[in-house]
């Protein structure tokens, strides 16, 4: 109860919001379609002209919520038209794409602390490959991957971890240098080797850190993956839904993919959080 | 300040020598070009793993550079040897030379992109994200209230949310700026919602003794020692912001700007240009990336991971 | 069994402006021909060139101006056929911006699509004298996204539209005929051929791939015929055939008959006097020009339509 | 008059593997201007009944009055000056700085923070290290500068869990007598634990032992040395009396487990 | 048989405000079986010298020399046991698995670690909190814990960095007496810093003061008390006389400031 009420009364204030915001942005359009057919609107009507719109500047709530409906449960879900089955292409690739992208990510956050050349030459690399607007060279990655015979979930999974190694490896940098200098100089007291300074201090002080990048990671893998959906021939997926949505300017369609992107992004942050409650619990982090 | 355990173990360097040829040429008979990548790759990390060794800022700079330049080698060479179409991917050479010759054009492009679109975007998404995890950390109704919707809002995709952007703040630099604003959002919330958290129960005892107010708890303790983490949060965004403000040019933009480069080029298969852009984000974050390292360094000078 | 097999990649996403490849697999078109045809829909993010010169397709089809710049940057590739005889590309304004005629677009705000479709605009601008960088004696131009939002937005006096596709959404969006004003480019003189079929040279040495080609050719034109003929038909098997299920009837079948209109009077073949005029608009294209010298005669091959049609 | 005021006050801690009774029925009334120590086996509840003082944890039963308010009241009118028995100096703040985090909150001039910062550090003799971060400084001196901090200010009453405990006896010795001198001249109460046995006698004017399993209170022993003391006073055989019972009582509470 | 021979050891810290000189020209010779303490006052580089001598600091100039070997090299081979002036405890293991973290590193069996820790455990009287975490100890308890886990595993050379400061008189003779009594049956050397003379010379064949800015050796006193020693015999005239020694010998060194 005392979970679902916060979220209830901030969804509450976002909703009116959202519907006065819709009224304003819609307003424009109802009035122009209106003097247009020289037929003036009472305010009344136009509120009601605002809520309808089936190109809206800003859909309505209910517009949307009806979208997504229909999307999910309207429809059986191996119909292209569900956001079920869309869905579901997204997050297998996003889920392989995450787990390469942390994994490298973790990978080179170890070589990274353990040594110096590794520190100073993937750094700044590895800082310019996330520069490279992934928009402009995912077709020709897809591209590459196709003439080798490698099409589907792979590409886009690539691009997915492309995009979510990167706040693995700062974040993991950082957690890893976490421990102090006392801490240090035990496991150095007792001669521990390197892998045993890492696994019994190193990676347990970095959880804190660990767990924050990884709810980044894996929201900046779901972007990847639809990402690389569009030049994947915009076939399937959340990302072809939204760009056919956004080519066809069909708005409710687009917010309707857009929140089913959201909501899988935001299923999979929480369940990363209840994953760091569980292990902090259990490492007795959690007091 | 006193290093323990480093210094390299030395093997008998004509055998690895050796050892390298056999390897290099053997390689190179079975895949022609491949040996020279090979011997490239070798050569620039043994100077490396030696170069290492000296600390000081002049191997922190040789390193990446020698480091880079095996990379740009390797790319030149393989360009060459496997005869890679120029519109598939251009050699180094030829995005040299097109980075050299549009250097007027890619500065205008630059600055729309980078400095109007990019930081502008940023600094108001890092403000606002660390004003709504104070704000979100004050009250534990807004913490369960806004946190998982934040998290939902925060996670639309951006090529969802360009083309509405650009309807709603249109086409030149400010909806560009608005995508930033979203990207950068999440990461810095999150980051700094954990480095709210991390203050250690002795400093909160102590402040409590001495009644300090909420805002003086938060300015003078939870703010500091949230520091790492926020720094976390904003180098991650700092690569996310150019990403963001180049891509949303792709939604609709004046005709200039990365993005619109970009686009424009790889419909002409002027891919020389194109990669010569992506030179300037490279540089460009990385510069942004640095600069933001360096504001850590100072800022969080006491940290473990800074005193080294 | 062993049929030829072949895959084509197509300019943009699966819709009625491809209906003749999407009608020539679906009634069995290509199997008559014993060719396996695998259809890859595009995108805006798709430089079918590119697939082109990566491998990812035997064939792909692709407007003029993209393929004449390939052939300049030293891609090898060769048209082969020409299904659309006419150009779909349009400028549509809003009446209420008082545009009567190009003449009146000074100081106007113009949404234009880049990626290589800005040429033919380009050319026809500095026909008209106007000055493309946003200062008052020329136009301002916009990157145009993917949708028809700016002009609904009144965020761009006029938009590119294609008489198809775009053109209708404005009219979905609730906008009449009577308020637009449009300006065809083949009305103007300054159009430039668009979807054609275009293959890499060492393709056409392939005696099997020039084999499946000549079939594919044949095949396809049929399709075209077919989908001409019967909008209705075409615009169910297209919407068949979309993966992302965003496409509507209504729209589908007006896009049908719209790109009736335009693959109407082509044989498959090209036009030389279509070609010389798509090469010299894009030659007087202004100051910075996609093509800069006439392309060589390996550009067209006719080699393929003469044994299909012959 | 009593300024604390702990009529059975109970503390228990759960914890995964059962309750932990860290007080139980804790009485005891100190006066204003009393110096109390405490004294006891380790893990006995001495920080604990601190802390309670303090409002830093919540008795399980039993109530406590500071100045007839709870003490959370009087922790919000600042009525605490707090050493804890950890330094935790703030990485982020010079010594001197440090000094200064909680004149700050208090709303300090920034001459008057100056002129105290100067003066603590003096009496803890760290003149010349103010300069330094908490990280450079020896153990013992973070926690004179940790004492620093609590003296600098002036808070009616002072609670310092082992402030000495990390010192030399030549150091602590003056310290001792310069903690004397400023409870004479201001009239402070202070709450002291130590393990000391002489320095317990020596400065207070009762000394509280208590002993673990539940933490209790096993005798407070009222001193009768006069309020000036000089340190030759711990010669004196009334002080050895003192001394004596004190470490009786103590042993008495180690026998128990 | 000397087991740590330090000439001429020099240590100097770089600072934002000027080097500071931690340990300056200090020579000592340590021998097989010897129980040397180190005295002095707060900041003389007591610390520092201990850390020097587990290769956790390299000196700036003079050399140091573990059997033979460089003290990274005798780090190496696990010669040290060290107990830290702070606990140090990870707050993510219990105490039991605390102590048992050095014993893992070092590759001892489960049984073998399992009875290992319950003696310790045992010896600092902290059976029964080996499920408990760090975080609720009290100071003390946490300070044993810390001391229980150097001495789990049987290093050759023990370093302690004042183990027994947090602790209460009883508790603190009776941990006196263990320590003795394991010295005396292993035959270890042992370095010990306190701040409590009757402890240092209760404990030590030697006791080293040192004395600040610079960190130097002041005086190097021999005990002459015999190596069986109950706790009575703190009380002789022989003892008196050392613990007057050396305290006069921290008084030269504070008055040099
Ligand atoms: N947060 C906590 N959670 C659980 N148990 C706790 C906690 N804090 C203290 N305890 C327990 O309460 C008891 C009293 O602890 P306290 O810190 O008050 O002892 P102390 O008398 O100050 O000992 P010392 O002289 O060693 O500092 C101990 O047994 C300890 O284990
Ligand atoms: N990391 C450091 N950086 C700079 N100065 C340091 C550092 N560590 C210690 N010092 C300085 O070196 C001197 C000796 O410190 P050390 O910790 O050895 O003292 P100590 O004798 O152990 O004192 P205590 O009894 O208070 O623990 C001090 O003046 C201290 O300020
Ligand atoms: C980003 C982008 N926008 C528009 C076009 C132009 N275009 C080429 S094919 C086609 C289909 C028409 O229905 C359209 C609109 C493009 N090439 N790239
Ligand atoms: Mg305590
Ligand atoms: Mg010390």
């Amino acid at each position: 109860m005392s979970r679902v009420m916060p979220v209830l009364v901030v969804l509450l204030g976002i909703v009116a919001l959202w519907y006065g915001a819709a009224v304003a942005m819609n307003a424009p359009w109802a009035r122009d379609q209106a003097a247009r057919a020289g037929t003036p609107l009472s305010t009344g009507q136009l509120i009601a002209a605002t809520m309808v719109q089936e190109r809206p500047v800003l859909p309505a709530p209910h517009q949307v919520a009806k979208g997504l409906w229909d999307g999910i449960a309207g429809q059986k879900i191996t119909s292209k038209r569900s956001l079920v089955w869309h869905g579901w292409i997204t997050l297998s690739a996003t889920l392989a794409g995450f787990a390469i992208g942390a994994l490298a990510g973790a990978a080179l956050a170890v070589a990274i602390v353990h040594s110096r050349v590794m520190d100073l030459s993937i750094m700044p690399w590895a800082i310019a490959s996330q520069t490279v607007p992934i928009l402009a060279i995912a077709p020709m990655v897809i591209v590459v991957f196709a003439s080798a015979g490698v099409t589907g979930l792979v590409p886009k999974a690539m691009i997915s971890a492309w995009l979510s190694f990167f706040p693995v490896l700062v974040g993991m940098v950082k957690g890893f240098r976490t421990p102090d200098r006392m801490q240090l100089d035990q496991m150095h007291s007792w001669s521990a080797s390197r892998a045993q300074a890492f696994f019994l201090l190193r990676l347990p002080s970095s959880l804190p850190y660990l767990f924050a990048s990884l709810k980044v990671a894996v929201a900046a893998a779901l972007v990847g993956t639809i990402v690389g959906e569009l030049p994947a021939g915009a076939t399937a997926g959340l990302g072809a839904r939204l760009l056919s949505g956004s080519y066809y300017g069909q708005t409710i369609q687009i917010w309707s993919a857009l929140f089913a992107a959201a909501g899988l992004a935001a299923v999979l942050v929480a369940l990363i959080g209840l994953i760091e409650r569980v292990v902090l619990k259990r490492m007795g982090l959690a007091r | 300040m006193t290093r323990y355990g480093e210094g390299g173990a030395r093997p008998g360097a004509l055998i690895l020598g050796l050892a390298v040829l056999v390897l290099v040429l053997a390689a190179n008979r079975w895949w022609p070009g491949s040996g020279l990548l090979l011997f490239v790759w070798l050569a620039g990390w043994a100077v490396n793993s030696r170069l290492a060794h000296y600390e000081g800022p002049i191997s922190a700079m040789l390193v990446p550079l020698i480091f880079g330049a095996t990379l740009l080698a390797s790319w030149e060479i393989a360009c060459a040897s496997f005869a890679i179409p120029p519109v598939i991917l251009p050699a180094p050479s030829a995005i040299g030379a097109a980075f050299a010759a549009n250097l007027p054009l890619l500065w205008g492009d630059f600055v729309q992109t980078i400095l109007k679109g990019a930081l502008s975007g940023w600094l108001i998404g890092a403000a606002l994200a660390v004003a709504v995890a104070v704000l979100i950390d004050r009250s534990p109704f807004l913490q369960r209230g806004l946190l998982p919707i934040g998290n939902f809002v925060a996670a639309l995709p951006i090529v969802g949310i360009a083309p509405i952007l650009v309807m709603w703040f249109g086409f030149d630099w400010q909806s560009k700026a608005a995508v930033v604003v979203i990207m950068v959002f999440f990461p810095i919330l999150v980051n700094m919602v954990a480095g709210l958290k991390a203050t250690d129960a002795l400093a909160r005892d102590q402040i409590a003794t001495w009644s300090a107010s909420y805002a003086q708890a938060l300015v003078k303790l939870r703010l500091p020692s949230a520091m790492p983490f926020l720094f976390n949060g904003l180098k991650i965004t700092t690569t996310l912001a150019l990403i963001g403000a180049i891509v949303a040019e792709f939604f609709g933009s004046p005709t200039r700007g990365m993005g619109f480069r970009i686009s424009t080029s790889v419909g002409q298969l002027n891919l020389a240009l194109v990669w010569a852009e992506i030179l300037v984000a490279a540089l460009a974050g990385t510069a942004f990336y640095g600069i933001v390292a360096l504001i850590e360094k100072r800022v969080t000078f006491w940290h473990p991971s800074q005193r080294g | 069994e062993d049929k030829l097999p072949l895959t084509v990649q197509l300019k943009w996403v699966t819709q009625a402006q491809f209906d003749g490849y999407y009608v020539a697999k679906d009634k069995g078109f290509y199997d008559e021909e014993d060719l396996n045809v695998t259809i890859k829909p595009g995108g805006p993010d798709i430089a079918p060139v590119q697939v082109l010169a990566g491998g990812g397709a035997d064939v792909v089809v692709e407007w003029m101006p993209a393929a004449l710049a390939a052939r300049e940057k030293g891609l090898a590739i060769v048209n082969i056929a020409q299904p659309f005889k006419k150009s779909g590309m349009m400028l549509t304004c809003r009446k209420d911006t008082g545009i009567k005629s190009p003449a009146d677009f000074k100081g106007k705000t113009l949404g234009v699509w880049f990626s290589g479709n800005e040429y033919p605009f380009l050319s026809w601008m500095n026909h008209l004298g106007l000055k493309t960088d946003g200062g008052p004696e020329g136009v301002t131009v916009l990157k145009q996204g993917f949708n028809v939002d700016p002009l609904l937005q009144k965020q761009a006096d006029c938009i590119s539209t294609m008489t198809y596709n775009e053109y209708g959404q404005v009219l979905d969006a609730g906008l009449k005929p009577e308020d637009l004003i449009t300006f065809k480019y083949d009305e103007q003189g300054v159009s430039t051929l668009e979807d054609g079929l275009y293959v890499l040279e060492p393709t056409l040495q392939d005696k099997d791939k020039v084999t499946a080609l000549v079939r594919f050719v044949r095949a396809t034109m049929k399709g075209f015929e077919y989908a001409a003929a019967h909008p209705d038909e075409a615009a169910a098997i297209v919407l068949e055939n979309d993966e992302t299920g965003a496409q509507t009837e209504a729209h589908q079948r007006r896009m049908a008959e719209e790109v009736a209109k335009l693959t109407e009077g082509s044989t498959g073949k090209l036009d030389v006097a279509d070609y010389q005029r798509t090469v010299d608009t894009l030659l007087s294209g202004g100051s910075d020009p996609v093509i800069t010298r006439t392309p060589d005669p390996g550009f067209i091959a006719t080699v393929i339509t003469d044994r299909a049609f012959d | 008059m009593s300024v604390i005021e702990a009529k059975g006050v109970s503390l228990t801690f759960q914890t995964a593997d059962g309750p932990v009774h860290a007080l139980k029925d804790v009485n005891l009334s100190i006066n204003k201007g009393d110096f109390v120590s405490f004294i006891g086996p380790s893990g006995c509840g001495k920080t604990t009944f601190l802390r309670t003082m303090a409002a830093l944890e919540r008795p399980t039963a039993g109530t406590l009055s500071v100045n007839g308010m709870t003490p959370d009241q009087a922790r919000k009118s600042r009525a605490y000056g707090y050493v804890f028995q950890a330094p935790g100096l703030y990485p982020w703040r010079t010594i001197a700085r440090n000094i200064s985090l909680p004149l700050e909150i208090m709303g300090f001039s920034k001459p008057d923070r100056e002129a105290r910062i100067a003066r603590v550090l003096e009496l803890v003799e760290l003149a010349g290290f103010g300069g330094k971060y908490p990280w450079q400084l020896s153990g013992g001196m973070q926690q004179r500068a940790s004492i620093a901090r609590a003296l600098a200010f002036d808070a009616e009453i002072l609670l310092m869990d082992e402030p000495f405990g990390a010192l030399d006896e030549i150091v602590r010795d003056r310290l001792n007598e310069a903690l004397l001198e400023l409870w004479a001249k201001t009239g402070k109460t202070i709450g002291f634990v130590t393990h000391s046995i002489p320095e317990a006698v020596y400065l207070s004017t009762r000394i509280v032992v208590m002993s673990p399993r539940p933490g209790r209170i096993s005798r407070v022993i009222e001193s009768t040395l006069p309020r000036e003391r000089p340190l030759e006073i711990r010669d004196t055989p009334e002080f050895i009396r003192i001394a004596h019972e004190v470490r009786e009582g103590l042993r008495e509470g180690h026998s128990y487990d």
